[in-house]
């Protein structure tokens, strides 16, 4: 159909709509407030006070898990926490990505020796970056964000590159 | 000491009491006597009519049940001690002491001990089926486990089988089956110190109010606490303070980690204040192992945690304008801490776990640009602590949100061992720093700043001033640093001998206690932390009825709430 | 012209401007509040960050839009949209210059109350209808303040009215020409009290701090559009955005000049009328974002305590006092 | 007597002082802030003016660790020569208290100032500070031998390079009891 060529998922119009929300998503970037642990304070309230100021990037945070892009999960997760994590992951609206901040999210940290801490919210929820450290540096963090964006557009680009080739 | 044992005798209470070396006067009863014990010592004339802490010790044969019992007017303090057998039943005394209430659940959870007599005896800190930690027997990951990380499964599906149940988790009865036991005291108005309520937690099934859940996730519980709120329009008709969601283990982390390393561990108890937490165990271990410190280690100390002291009121300060909705009192408070951060980082190493204070003194020495810094950052505070005074605490709406709220009087703070700028607020004039002096604070100029309302803002203006006393000893400090070696010669690897000792600190919510029993090897046989925001945080659970959910707010939030100290 | 066309020309023209409206203010508010805040706000994207609030929509635009399992789900639809159109209509009304009017309504002050009372009932559609606790609790708060704020923000704006003998805005602008006194602007203004309890009442009507409740972040999540994402959520930013500029127009006009600049002719004012009139809601609008971005909140009965307690009364007095002075005055200079 | 709203008023004032103050932000990845020299950041190899690995396998850092963080695996020889199969050290775990730097008798490493961590692949948060090399011989002991050593010895002193290999599952070793 004539239609189908012009908006498509394989026409041009789709292709560079699709690239200007890419650049959309990458640059507003809203995160849940959702403290955790010790890095709650560096990764989310440092993050976004007045040295380091996530809101120059377009990064601002959400009280409501519905309204949030991003999850960090800052802090140490235990099975009491793991269904609340879970759920409020499950609460975010599509398209969204968990940053795993600090040691405890990442692996389980320096309490990965006690049986009642997770090794890892990665095992809960699906973990698109890892940012080490115990706490992370506010700017540590805000790298983690850019490495979030590069990802982002690398995924887009996969994808359109892949409806182009179909599209021919 | 040899009073408390005529009053013991006068009581009919078989116990012994003896002096402990580093430790003090220990009182030992058998597990059917301590509530009687208990009774008598806090009405007798020593009037021991503060409970200190609350914990189990598991010696291998038994679980001791610890009773720290402190007389503020004698200055007085006394280890009740009681042997309870494993799985065996723990008769509550929160009637004596309300401040045993949550260390009570905590204690009967990790212990595997069957509460009675407990208003609310579910579990506190972990979810049903999980073991009893603490016991000896339970050994933690080894290195094996941890390092296979791919090992440890989850089925994300049983995750959604738990969050269904979520809803039903808050009525859910404690381990044993034989679930909630009589109430000691039934009808509401006989509740102790005056409360509206027993603390008995919320009826989620029976309730005819609005029941909301306020946490995990939310933006003013300062981390992962979650209070369970029964409403009748707005007004709090009981609430119920759910804690665990940071549980970690650290008090038996540091059961496998040698003295030098417990700090690590300590740092992320209470992770706004670090060094003071690192302190007190370095305080304890110097006691049992008899090290002496160097005078310039434990001016840096001083300094380290006054420093740390004003860098964590801050995160108290600039939370409570946020809670009360004052945005730029958050970021401007910030301000100041990014400074002293840097001071930190500069000194230690790293902006917030140090790992810094070890036995025998401090890690490194002051370095020069810290120095400068220092002073720099003095001259700042100087002018931003007034403009934040100003900007929050003399702003008529947020003295109409926090004037006559959340009230302690003189006996209900000290009877839910609240300790602190809380206990300094409700009139009672009493800080570690001056009374049980250590480090090098016999030797600093300070006043203690006491308010009597006991009302929110009470609790604001004497933190407010602690923050200018504390910029006022780090003058002190760097003007009066002495020269010297800044660690005594200590052994790589230490090993104190066989011995038990307690060492508080003032931190920025209290006295921060640690209970330490070593035996002769590398590693701690038992490290109890008191936490002296798990009391704020019982004692703010307690007086939520009859508040409003805006008042909720504001008042957990002048408890200074640390929920990586609560939960540990 | 077909008047339907005009008529549709007219409604695409508030809504225009109500979106840009928006997406300039959410950007304005991260800018101020930024440098209130001894920081930058955005930066990054576009040059200081101008098309950040751009992107936010856009992206706002591509998100899921999940309905709760549990909700209403023809009134959780409905509910932004029951928020949003009354700001748009309430455009309709505002005179940007003599001529830039969408509709020159004889009663325009009444039609926005009228229309702005609507907006309450949207929000309690959207919190009874997302069937989650905050949201309740956040539409019960705005349904109370209300009846607050409504009966003492129109007994304030009447002391205006009684002295522009209209309810015409452009009237009541115009009546605000000329200066008096040699050299004051013959502003409203100078009716202080009525200025500020207008004011008072109008932080309440707009949901700004100290009387932000309804979405107190710290309280409640984010009170009645907790459970709203994507665009819906974006409608409802919008609406709350496009009420503080109607409310900080509708200072402009009543208490300020409206589109007239003082000591300067009304025909020379004429060609840049609706820029000058842009500025001074725009100050008006930083002004309320700096307080938005300072004050604590008062807590929910006290809200309800200045709005019955103080504001009512003292509003329903000064209009006596100001009917006693405009007849006293009428007396000795004669009629104006 | 205070009028009612002087205090709202001064709260204002302060705040439009603060708006004329300079903003104290640091723009991240444009500008960055300097780290004070004892900053704690990743563990990194410490190399010597020949570019060489200075760890001997002496496994104290394993031993000090209190999280099981590195893992060195090594093979001695029969003339008590030691290989160091791989040292493992599993970034995502590490808390950077330094204690394993502390413990090292030859400065062979120290904590590096590099703080950008984030990483996209999991299998990435285990790096190899070592693979497949000679364990350096001790300094202190042997002073003369060590240039000698030091020439005969391929330059394999590979640095970590986190996606070179994807690192399996750690294989336990015994030595890191603690």
């Amino acid at each position: 159909m004539a239609l189908d060529k012009l908006t498509g998922e394989h026409s041009a119009l789709f292709i560079r709509s699709e690239q200007l929300f890419d650049v959309a998503r990458r640059k507003s970037l809203w995160y849940m407030a959702f403290g955790i642990a010790c890095c709650a304070i560096e990764g989310l309230m440092h993050a976004s006070g007045p040295r380091f100021d996530f809101d120059r990037m377009g990064v601002f945070f959400r009280a409501s898990p519905r309204q949030a892009d991003v999850m960090i999960v800052a802090g140490t997760v235990n099975w009491k926490m793991a269904p609340t994590v879970r759920r409020l992951y499950d609460e975010m609206p599509e398209p969204k990505w968990v940053v795993a901040m600090g040691a405890c999210a990442c692996t389980g940290g320096p309490f990965r020796e006690y049986p009642n801490v997770m090794m890892g919210v990665d095992k809960i929820v699906p973990v698109d970056v890892y940012i080490p450290g115990c706490p992370p540096r506010p700017e540590s963090v805000q790298y983690g964000f850019i490495v979030l964006m590069d990802k982002i557009k690398a995924k887009t680009e996969e994808r359109l590159a892949a409806a182009r080739h179909d599209g021919r | 000491m040899t009073a408390a044992k005529g009053v013991l005798q006068r009581a009919a209470v078989a116990a012994s009491v003896e002096t402990v070396e580093s430790l003090g006067a220990v009182c030992r009863v058998s597990a059917a006597d301590a509530r009687k014990a208990l009774v008598a010592l806090r009405d007798s004339d020593i009037s021991l009519g503060f409970l200190v802490d609350f914990f189990g010790i598991d010696t291998g044969e038994a679980v001791d049940i610890v009773y720290h019992l402190r007389s503020f007017a004698r200055d007085e303090e006394l280890f009740v001690k009681a042997a309870h057998d494993y799985g065996s039943v723990l008769s509550s005394v929160w009637d004596i002491f309300p401040a045993a209430l949550m260390p009570e659940r905590e204690t009967a959870e990790l212990f595997g001990l069957t509460l009675a007599g407990h208003p609310n005896p579910k579990r506190l800190l972990t979810t049903d089926g999980c073991p009893a930690y603490l016991l000896k027997s339970l050994e933690v990951r080894g290195a094996d486990e941890v390092r296979n990380r791919a090992a440890q499964h989850v089925d994300p599906t049983a995750l959604d089988r738990t969050v269904s149940s979520l809803a039903e988790s808050v009525a859910q009865e404690p381990g044993s089956a034989s679930g909630k036991t009589p109430l000691p005291v039934a009808e509401p108005g006989a509740a102790p110190l005056g409360l509206v309520r027993i603390p008995s937690g919320v009826d989620v099934e029976n309730s005819e109010h609005l029941i909301l859940n306020m946490g995990p996730q939310h933006p003013s519980t300062h981390g992962v606490l979650r209070l369970i709120l029964e409403l009748d329009g707005e007004e709090i008709v009981s609430g119920e303070a759910v804690i665990g969601y940071l549980h970690r283990g650290i008090e038996k982390l540091a059961e496998s980690r040698r003295y030098s390393a417990v700090a690590t561990l300590l740092d992320r108890a209470d992770y706004v204040s670090g060094i003071h937490s690192e302190l007190a165990f370095a305080l304890a271990t110097e006691k049992i192992a008899g090290i002496e410190v160097p005078r310039r280690a434990s001016y840096l100390r001083c300094l380290l945690g006054e420093l740390n002291r004003i860098a964590s009121h801050i995160t108290w300060y600039g939370p409570m304008g946020l809670d009360s909705g004052a945005m730029g009192q958050f970021l401007y408070t910030f301000r100041d801490r990014e400074a002293l951060l840097d001071i930190l980082e500069d000194i230690t190493g790293q902006r917030m776990m140090f790992n810094y204070v070890r036995p025998g003194g401090v890690l490194n020495d002051i370095t020069t640009t810290a120095e400068a810094k220092i002073r720099t950052f003095l001259d700042d505070f100087a002018i931003h602590v007034e403009e934040n005074a100003e900007l929050l605490m003399g702003n008529e709406i947020f003295q109409a949100r926090t004037q006559g709220v959340g009230v302690f009087d003189r006996e209900q703070a000290l009877g839910f061992g609240l300790t602190g700028a809380c206990l300094r607020g409700s009139g009672v004039d009493w800080d570690v720093r001056r009374d049980r002096p250590y480090a090098a604070y016999a030797e600093l100029e300070f006043d203690v700043p006491v308010a009597e309302q006991g009302d929110v803002y009470a609790r604001c203006q004497v933190r407010l001033e602690e923050m200018r006393q504390s910029a006022r000893m780090i003058r002190q400090c760097i003007d009066g640093l002495p020269e010297g070696e800044h660690t005594a010669k200590v052994a790589k690897v230490l090993r104190p001998p066989v011995g038990e000792s307690y060492a508080a600190v003032e931190s920025p919510r209290g006295e921060l206690g640690v209970h330490l029993v070593a035996d002769g090897t590398d590693l701690p046989y038992r490290m109890r932390y008191r936490p002296p925001a798990l009391y704020a945080l019982q004692a703010g659970e307690a007086f939520l009825p009859g508040l409003l959910i805006a008042d909720a707010v504001v008042l957990m939030g002048s408890m200074d709430l640390i929920l990586g100290e609560v939960d540990r | 012209m077909n008047p339907w066309l005009i008529a549709v020309l007219r409604f695409l023209a508030a809504l225009g401007l109500m979106l840009l409206n928006g997406v300039v203010m959410i950007y304005m508010l991260r800018k101020v509040l930024g440098r209130l805040h001894i920081r930058l706000g955005p930066m990054d994207n576009g040059p200081w960050g101008m098309f950040q609030t751009v992107f936010d929509v856009l992206k706002l635009l591509t998100k899921e839009d999940p309905t709760p399992r549990a909700a209403d789900k023809l009134l959780f639809f409905l509910a932004p949209v029951i928020v949003f159109v009354p700001s748009v209509m309430a455009y309709a009304v505002l005179p940007f210059s003599r001529t830039w009017v969408i509709v020159d309504l004889p009663y325009g002050l009444l039609f926005i109350f009228a229309v702005m009372s609507i907006i309450p009932l949207g929000i309690l559609a959207a919190g009874w209808a997302s069937n989650n606790k905050w949201s309740i609790i956040g539409a019960m708060r705005v349904v109370g303040s209300q009846v607050t704020y409504e009966v003492p923000m129109l007994l304030a704006a009447l002391p205006v009215v009684m002295m522009a003998q209209s309810l015409s805005l452009s009237d009541i602008v115009a009546a605000q020409s000329g200066t008096f006194l040699w050299i004051l602007p013959r502003w409203f203004a100078w009716n202080v009290p009525a200025l500020v309890l207008f004011f008072i009442a109008g932080l309440i009507e707009a949901g700004q701090t100290p009387f932000d409740l309804a979405e107190a972040e710290s309280e409640l999540v984010a009170g009645f559009s907790t459970e709203y994402a994507s665009m819906k959520f974006g409608l409802l930013f919008l609406a709350e955005f496009s009420n503080v500029f109607l409310f900080s127009a509708l200072m402009v006009t009543l208490f300020f000049g409206g589109w007239q600049i003082p000591w300067v002719s009304p025909e020379f004012t004429q060609p840049i009328a609706p820029v000058v009139f842009m500025l001074k809601t725009y100050l008006g609008i930083f002004f309320i974002m700096t307080i938005r971005g300072t004050l604590p909140r008062l807590r929910v009965d006290q809200m309800l305590a200045t709005g019955w307690k103080i504001l009512l009364p003292a509003a329903l007095a000064w209009v006596m006092v100001t009917g006693f002075i405009i007849k006293f005055g009428q007396m000795f200079v004669g009629p104006r | 007597m205070r009028i009612y709203g002087t205090g709202i008023l001064k709260s204002m004032l302060i705040a439009y002082r603060n708006m004329l103050r300079k903003p104290i932000t640091v723009q991240y990845p444009q500008e960055k802030i300097e780290l004070p020299e004892r900053a704690r950041w990743a563990v990194a190899l410490e190399y010597d003016e020949e570019g060489q690995h200075k760890c001997t396998g002496c496994l104290a850092c394993v031993r000090a660790c209190p999280d099981y963080v590195l893992d060195l695996q090594m093979t001695t020889a029969e003339d008590r020569s030691k290989h160091i199969d791989h040292y493992r050290y599993e970034i995502g775990a590490c808390m950077m208290c330094g204690l394993c730097v502390e413990a090292c008798p030859f400065s062979a490493i120290k904590m590096s100032h590099d703080y950008e961590l984030a990483r996209i692949d999991p299998d990435t948060l285990t790096v190899d500070l070592l693979t497949d090399v000679p364990a350096a011989v001790p300094k202190r002991k042997t002073p003369a031998v060590e240039p000698a050593k030091a020439t005969a010895e391929a330059p394999a002193a590979a640095p970590a390079t986190p996606a070179a290999e994807p690192a399996e599952p750690a294989v336990p070793d015994g030595g890191a009891d603690v």
